[in-house]
């Protein structure tokens, strides 16, 4: 094997294996008897070390062995090709926030009696590190339950100048129960 | 390849077996690998048309049609299990062979009347996808001749995330269903409060979280007018009601002062 | 940005992206307004293709973009990396495939009849979980049957960049004699 062909297939070889091979794994693997000296074959490692100086990936040792990584300093660059889509948040959150948003301060127990399903931890912490909604205090009953309200935040992401401007969307109007304990002022629902 | 005119039909005992184009006979352990390496009646007919050297256009029809007899017969016999579309072939094959024994000499300048006509074209157009399929057999195939990789890099680190979306409308959205889901709900405890209410509650109780005691008058200020004041009264009158805060008077006519309920020791036991 | 640095930018992309990029794709992904052009960016494709023409790996355009990988000849040397042989396919799924490659879009009624034997499901599934093959619509004749075509993961997968590069089938039956030649000599597959 000439020493262009044992290059490209080194080179090869690194470039497709998913861990790092050492200049003997390289031998063992894909030469057979006389084809090539393990000699020859750290020739060759060093010759691409030195042909992907300047190029933007790099071929270096680590501990068991050799592999190709693209050059450090691009690597905020190439962050775009991950940079993935926003997903969408669930039914569950959004009816978690919206409950807080228009019930506040509510407790999660409260929460999830209105919704008839438990609220996971996840979606109480996505909100919060979304600095959508805070604890503003304790109830007190057993458990002293924290109370969530929303940010203001909150309201700035939603363009609001105050929870007031929420449209009102109470479709419990009729009902004659929820009515009798309702505080009555500034009635402008329809 | 130069071992194709002996190709063998099948091995048996590590012996390959070649058919003899005269008197077919396929020792019965071959029929199984037969079976596996035709991939259906037309590739087994074309193989027989092959075997002879011929064009599928010069296909003969009585010699062809006894030979695939032959096979699927012996296939039959030894109860292999036989894919219904090679008796299908077979009485394709029959078909084609009486329509040719008929007393109507045909001619040679009559192509189109030919009964083989149909069959020649469907053996030409498997033959030509049996061509194709070779071609993409023989292209390099990732993982067989190509290797990609996903070389390391630490781009990832620097990806930050982007949080979902949300609109007015989703919100207010979730929030019907939510509402919609209680109405269907026999009883519920949902209460309806006026938002702006609710919102001062949680106002209330923020400010308390940070100061221990905040009085009354602090509540209320002139520039929110009457309504203002309506609502923070109202808000007050709910946090005491749902036992969030406690008021207190120090002595008749001083401030009234608002503070986080204290809470009771014992209640608290329970986790 | 220099074009020795959108060069590096787009090498190193192309090496650490797990599927192929399109310059279109590159240009949104990695570039901000006004750093480079998109032409620019072919033209770096263009210089790419000639830095590895020599080399063990390749870049190639595929029918999603561009990518690299390792040159073709050295695939039977690089096996040796493997323990596990790639899969071989049966006649009958190429077959099959061939047909919704050159006849697309195509029902499986009219694959079974030109092959004469019915088309196992499992070979239907087969090849769309591979993602080679895919459903575009449905015949209007009585029961409605699907219509398959291949896709552009099979172009990939078979490093075409378009179906034309695959050789015509349709011209075979004038040479008559070098066709039955050639075509049976597949049988030795046992």
């Amino acid at each position: 094997m000439n020493p262009l062909q044992l290059k490209q297939l080194i080179e090869a070889a690194l470039f497709a294996h998913p861990q790092p091979l050492s200049a003997e794994q390289l031998y063992q693997l894909l030469l057979n008897k006389g084809e090539a000296s393990l000699t020859a074959i750290r020739q060759q490692l060093k010759e691409l070390q030195s042909d992907y100086r300047e190029r933007g990936i790099e071929l270096v040792k680590v501990a068991s062995g050799y592999r190709f990584q693209t050059r450090a300093e691009l690597g905020q660059r190439l962050a775009g090709l991950w940079q993935e889509k926003p997903a969408r948040y669930s039914n569950a959150l959004l009816e978690t926030l919206a409950l807080i948003v228009y019930r506040q301060p509510i407790t999660r127990g409260e929460i999830e009696q209105i919704r008839g399903v438990s609220v996971s931890s996840q979606i109480m912490k996505t909100l919060q590190e979304r600095g959508w909604v805070k604890v503003v205090g304790h109830k007190e009953v057993p458990g002293r339950p924290q109370l969530y309200a929303s940010t203001d935040d909150f309201l700035d992401d939603f363009n609001l100048s105050d929870l007031s401007e929420l449209p009102n969307i109470d479709t419990l109007n009729e009902d004659d129960e929820a009515t009798a304990e309702t505080a009555t002022n500034e009635r402008d629902d329809s | 390849m130069a071992e194709q005119q002996s190709l063998p039909l099948g091995f048996v005992r590590g012996e390959p077996v070649i058919e003899k184009p005269e008197d077919l006979y396929i020792p019965p352990d071959a029929l199984e690998v037969i079976l596996d390496t035709f991939s259906g009646p037309m590739d087994l007919l074309l193989y027989l048309i092959r075997k002879q050297k011929l064009d599928i256009v010069d296909m003969p029809i009585l010699a062809i049609t006894r030979q695939y007899v032959e096979y699927v017969d012996m296939m039959q016999e030894l109860k292999l299990e036989l894919a219904a579309d090679y008796l299908v072939m077979a009485a394709i094959l029959a078909e084609i062979k009486s329509r040719l024994l008929l007393p109507k000499p045909p001619q040679e300048d009559e192509e189109e009347e030919d009964p083989r006509a149909e069959l020649i074209r469907r053996l030409q157009e498997y033959e030509a996808i049996r061509e194709g399929a070779e071609y993409i057999e023989q292209r390099p195939q990732i993982g067989r001749d190509i290797l990609l990789s996903e070389v390391d890099n630490n781009a990832r680190e620097w990806v930050t995330s982007v949080p979902p979306e949300v609109t007015l409308e989703d919100l207010t959205l979730a929030f019907s269903r939510v509402l919609q889901q209680t109405e269907l709900k026999a009883h519920h405890q949902i209460k309806r409060e006026q938002l702006s209410t609710r919102a001062r509650m949680s106002q209330v109780l923020e400010l308390l979280s940070q100061k221990k005691y905040v009085s009354f008058s602090q509540l209320f200020t002139r520039k929110e007018g009457r309504a203002g004041a309506v609502v923070s009264f109202l808000a007050i009158l709910e946090l005491v009601k749902e036992s969030m805060v406690e008021l207190s008077q120090v002595e008749p006519m001083s401030d009234i002062r608002l503070s986080l309920r204290q809470h009771n020791q014992d209640e608290s036991v329970t986790a």
